[in-house]
């Protein structure tokens, strides 16, 4: 009873959020509606027992994703953009004819085929298990993400780099 | 939802909930008290009980400035964002409370329902994810005020929370590397008996890696860029007055209990102390009183270091910080390798390249990025 | 000379991202611009891209004033050009107006006069170096340590003067009343107390890294430009020149004490430079406080001055180093009560002239750090 | 640098020792607030604390050093007040006043005779700067400055302006609040009325002198 009645709040928040980050045309607001939707998520993972997705869920989409998209939107021009006028497209019924599709198509038949909820298991969540799970069967994929991850490290400080400015020609002793 | 649970949830929420805002007050009173001490002054020492003389050493200062704020006008720019200039203040807030729970506090009233109501398995990481939040927060305050002033402070503030949040995480990484668990509790009752990870050569580099990033993280002296008086007039709250403007502040003095409160469990030792055989509940004094030294050093700081200039202090967190706390996590991998050999001698020598080791890469790492700066000779011309 | 200075910001918008500059008016009300002043900056991030000084929003019309009233009238008003120093812009003053008159000032006063003016630049200085950490961002603990001492030094100010700034106590030949019974023993006290004093506060301030790295190299004032500008007093020692008034001119008694000019090796300077040396000319202060409190006897402290009077057509120019650097007058007479002309040389505005060159290319918080260095006081810059 | 941070430190040390210094050495530490430290110990009792203990121990002679001067005032050789007033009106210190706060009027009998005393004389002390020239412009030792300094009033217009009767006060309230000075001036009057009286004598004497000399010359006229 308590998991259901967190769930639905948890899931309006969500859908509310991205609702209203679709639909702002203030980029900020946008943002912040959009961090709102993943902080839903969270919950929701929360509530799966997945606390580590949860936590990562935080750190990684709220703390970094979002404060990237701050400093994106910070570059743009026309940031806080007119709310009044609201975003209509006018191929919004076919946009919504493609959501049903997608819906149909790949989320249809797994939700259908997830058990019910008396037959599934109580998990203890661990944080242990997962770093194993990390380590032993998926050491190569978490090393080439790491790999990649090194590699744009290392660009973005060339690229910063090279927006140095020149020294001057006789510096000052 | 069960009546239990909830009752258990607010027996360990509304006690830390008033723990921590009567703590906030004394802790304004501390500081300014301290403050003035440090600067030859006297401080507050009028406002005690109302309608008396009796001073109380001002103790009745935070009372007085709290209902000053409440009923101050709460100004907020033409054009500003009123929705985020309202949510700025609650966002700040919501994050630095939240993260309090997780802090290993044995208070006696607690059971062991709603104790586990907080004892996440992943409570450090689930610290520093929230504690994250608090940067948004700020942006908020600084894009919302319509203030260019705001706006810097705001983005030296993002700059600045996520550039220290890296040292901050990796030098906690190695205490959850020590312990092999990511739970406060376990990792507070590692260490108990003395055993604190401070006293260890990796684990005081980690420790004053920790404080020095939190310091940043909390927006304190010398790293108030944010907020730096003199250059940006008040950063990201110069357009907050009233009560918003003492939430901000509020969330403040939070966000340093927390991550004092993070420090004290990660290596001094948590609730350890002496005493705490015959009386279990006086881990939660000395939990508080740890906390209360380190936020004294920072008081002390405060009133000792002028601050940081913005790209000294990126160039301080990427520079020094990053590879020192880096090079730490190896030099406590090699110490717990060799801790398995379980020898007198190798643990010694363990100490001495260690402490060889992080000494010689932070002076290095110093000399590296202070360049020519030396105190200088003068002439005299008769 | 002033493009020397400044790095070449077009580079650095060519291939990176296109930004917008974003133009800052910093003050009048902004907390570290020392007065009414306002600077419009121009940042690119953090980086000042152009900075234009404005001021005049604490215009008073002091030489307009001065000219329409007789010369000792506008005493009184000396000390309000440079309100932390108003013992020394009371003796430039009656420098220039001595010369017109004629008058020869007795012994004793000219002791007290140095002892006066010397007190007057610990005043400043210390003071100045608070202000300067205060703007470096420290929450204030130098420049209260700075007012503690200063307080001393104002008490005495007060004893002697009857009041703490505004003391008004230099008259033509000489000074308006002798100092207290025990002034003297007192003043000494202080004195002797006052290296303690500095050797802490060089504790606190001189080798802290933090304090090192924020001023050494920043706002650097090469020696030509520093010359060409007009700049005096220790910013302009601090560039490598060693020039004091006080050894040039040795106007009053000078020539009779023993003391050094701290100057810079090199020919350029930094802020850390301007505030080292004044930290040094502090202790050199000492030094002569402590020959002039020996060397001071007993006497009139008045010459035979009228109190209002009408000089012989003249002109004449009293200067004097003043710790913010040269302050002189230019007084003109033509005969009658008031001076045909009276000019103030405010060594506080030619020292910010040379602020937008000190300042392009550095930080935002490097222009309010340069500005403290400078050594402003508004009352002087807008007169 | 010997070891890392070492001038932090150093600074820190110094801190330290001003915060635990502030509690036992207050006289090196706290000199603003302990006042003890002043050698001539002129701070009257409760001034530390002023807005709260004032009262009585802030009476009307209050005075911090023998210098100290607030706005001036207007000084009689007792009795009547306007009967020994010692202005005269000559209006110098109106003229020589820098920021012109001063305004005298000439007090003259019904018929019309001018008699040395002013019949307005008032100062706007929210003007006056307390340059104390006005005081060494006077021929007449009559303007000295007081130091009584509470004058906070809620009356912007009236309660600062000081009307010549606010400002007339006795030569003895003088010698209260600066005795050295009071002395000083009362010799210096002294010492030009004996001059003055000399001068008077000798003129006087000459006068005669001329006088018989003139009355002996006529008669010498006459008899011839």
């Amino acid at each position: 009873m308590n998991e259901e009645i967190s769930f639905w709040i948890l899931s309006a928040i969500a859908v509310l959020g991205a609702l209203v980050a679709v639909r702002k045309r203030n980029l900020i607001h946008g943002v912040f509606a959009l961090l709102v939707f993943f902080a839903g998520l969270s919950g929701l993972f929360l509530l799966l027992l997945a606390e580590f997705i949860a936590a990562v869920q935080v750190l990684v989409y709220i703390g970094a994703v979002g404060v990237l998209l701050l400093f994106a939107i910070m570059l743009t021009e026309r940031v806080a953009g007119d709310d009044d006028r609201r975003m209509i497209s006018r191929g919004w019924s076919w946009g919504l004819l493609a959501a049903a599709a997608v819906f149909v198509v790949l989320l249809l038949r797994p939700i259908q085929q997830l058990p019910s909820q008396d037959a599934a298991q109580p998990i203890k969540p661990s944080v242990e298990a997962l770093g194993h799970k990390l380590i032993n069967p998926y050491v190569v994929t978490l090393e080439v993400l790491a790999l990649l991850l090194t590699a744009a490290l290392i660009g973005a400080v060339t690229a910063a780099q090279g927006l140095r400015m020149p020294k001057e020609e006789d510096s000052p002793e | 939802m069960s009546f239990e649970l909830l009752i258990d949830i607010l027996i360990a929420t509304v006690p830390l909930m008033l723990i921590f805002a009567t703590v906030f007050a004394f802790t304004t009173w501390l500081e300014r008290k301290a403050l003035a001490r440090i600067q030859n002054r006297i401080g507050p020492n009028k406002v005690g009980i109302p309608c008396t003389r009796i001073g109380l050493f001002g103790l009745g200062q935070p009372t007085a400035d709290g209902i000053k704020m409440i009923f101050k006008e709460n100004i907020v720019p033409t054009g500003a964002d009123r929705l985020f200039h309202l949510l700025a203040p609650i966002l700040a807030l919501i994050p630095s409370m939240l993260v309090l729970c997780f802090l290993p506090l044995d208070f006696p009233w607690l059971n062991e329902n709603s104790v586990k109501a907080f004892l996440l398995d992943g409570a450090v990481i689930f610290f520093f994810a929230i504690t994250g939040l608090n940067t948004l927060a700020v942006f908020m305050a600084g894009w919302a005020s319509r203030n260019k002033y705001s706006l810097l402070g705001g983005m030296r503030a993002v700059a600045q929370m996520i550039s220290y949040e890296i040292p901050l995480v990796l030098s906690a990484v190695i205490v959850v590397m020590m312990v092999g668990s990511l739970d406060a509790a376990e990792i507070a009752g590692e260490q108990k008996g003395g055993n604190w990870f401070v006293f260890y050569p990796w684990g005081f580099a980690a420790f004053v890696i920790f404080f020095i990033a939190a310091l940043a993280e909390t927006n304190r002296s010398p790293f108030d860029l944010p907020e730096a008086e003199s250059e940006i007039i008040a950063g990201y709250f110069t357009e907050y007055s009233g009560f918003k403007f003492a939430l901000f502040f509020l969330a403040e003095y939070i966000a340093m209990f927390a991550i004092s409160g993070l420090a004290v469990t990660l290596f001094l030792g948590g609730g350890d102390g002496p005493g705490l055989a015959v009386l279990p509940w006086l881990s939660v004094i000395w939990f508080l009183a740890k906390i209360f030294a380190l936020i004294a050093v920072m008081i002390w700081l405060r009133g000792t270091l002028p601050r940081l200039r913005v790209d000294q202090l990126m160039g301080f967190a990427w520079k020094f910080m990053l590879p020192l706390s880096i090079l730490n996590i190896f030099v406590a991998g090699f110490a717990w390798h060799a801790k398995q050999l379980d020898s007198q001698f190798i643990m010694v020598i363990t100490w001495v390249i260690s402490l060889a080791v992080l000494y010689g890469a932070a002076s290095g790492l110093n000399q590296l990025n202070r360049g020519k700066v030396r105190p200088r000779e003068y002439k005299y011309a008769e | 000379m002033s493009t020397a200075a400044a790095p070449n910001y077009e580079l650095i918008q060519q291939d990176g991202l296109e930004t917008n500059l974003l133009e800052v008016s910093m003050g009048p009300h902004h907390p570290s611009t020392h007065g009414v002043f306002r600077m419009d900056v121009k940042l690119d991030g953090e980086t000042v891209v152009d900075l234009r000084p404005v001021f005049g929003y604490l215009h008073r019309n002091h030489e307009k004033l001065a000219e329409n009233m007789s010369y000792l009238s506008s005493m009184p008003f000396t000390d309000r050009l440079d309100y932390f120093n108003s013992m020394t812009n009371n003796w430039a003053y009656a420098l220039a107006a001595e010369k017109l008159i004629e008058v020869e000032v007795p012994e004793r006063a000219e002791y007290l006069r140095v002892i006066m003016a010397e007190l007057t630049r610990l005043v400043n200085h210390v003071t100045l170096i608070g202000f300067f950490i205060n703007d470096l961002g420290a929450l204030g603990t130098p420049l209260l340590y700075a007012f503690r001492e200063r307080e001393k030094i104002l008490d005495l100010f007060e004893q002697a003067s009857g009041a703490r700034m505004m003391c008004n106590y230099f008259r033509f030949g000489g000074l308006r009343n002798d100092v207290p019974e025990g002034w003297l023993k007192r003043a000494g006290e202080v004195v002797d107390r006052f290296p303690y004093f500095l050797d802490e506060y060089e504790q606190l301030l001189c080798e802290n890294e933090i304090i090192l790295s924020r001023t050494q190299g920043v706002g650097n004032l090469p020696r030509e430009l520093a010359i060409s500008a007009g700049v005096t007093g220790p910013m302009l020692r601090a560039s490598g020149v060693a020039y004091d008034l006080r050894k040039v001119d040795q106007y009053g008694i000078y020539d009779r004490f023993k003391f050094r000019v701290p100057y810079t090796e090199g020919d350029t300077g930094d802020c850390y430079d301007r505030f080292m040396i004044r930290v040094l000319e502090m202790r050199e202060s000492i030094g002569i406080l402590k020959q002039a409190l020996a060397g001071i006897s007993e006497g009139e402290i008045m010459g035979n001055a009228p109190r209002v009077f009408k000089p012989k057509p003249a002109e004449s120019y009293g200067r004097i180093e003043g710790p913010k650097g040269e302050l002189g007058f230019y007084l003109i007479a033509d005969g009658t009560p008031k001076p045909y002309r009276y000019r103030v040389r405010p060594p506080s505005l030619i020292n910010l002239t040379v602020l937008r060159d000190m300042c392009l290319g550095g930080k935002i918080a490097d222009a309010v750090i340069i500005l403290g260095s400078i050594d402003i006081v508004l009352g002087e810059v807008d007169r | 640098m010997s070891i890392l941070g070492g001038g932090i430190f150093k600074g820190m040390a110094v801190t330290l020792r001003n915060f635990l210094g502030s509690y036992t050495n207050k006289k090196e530490r706290l000199p603003t607030i302990d006042y003890s430290w002043r050698a001539d110990g002129a701070l009257p009792q409760g001034i530390g604390d002023y807005p709260k203990e004032k009262g009585e121990q802030l009476s009307d002679t209050t005075t911090v050093t023998e210098y100290s001067r607030n706005f001036p005032m207007l000084l009689h050789d007792g009795g009547e007040p306007m009967d020994t007033v010692r202005c005269v009106a000559c209006q110098i210190c109106e003229r020589e006043c820098p920021p012109q706060c001063i305004y005298i009027e000439k007090d003259y009998d019904e018929n019309g005779k001018y008699i040395k005393r002013p019949a307005v004389f008032d100062i706007d002390v929210s003007v006056c700067m307390s340059c104390q020239i006005c005081v060494e412009v006077c021929p007449f030792d009559a303007i000295v400055m007081n130091s009584q300094f509470e004058l906070s009033t809620p009356d912007r217009f009236g309660g600062l302006l000081m009307r010549r009767d606010d400002l007339l006060k006795s030569n003895d309230y003088y010698h209260k609040i600066h005795p050295e000075e009071a002395a000083a001036r009362d010799a210096k009057i002294a010492a030009e009325k004996a001059a003055k009286e000399a001068k008077k004598k000798a003129a006087a004497e000459k006068a005669r002198a001329a006088a018989e000399k003139k009355a002996t010359e006529a008669a010498k006229e006459d008899a011839k």
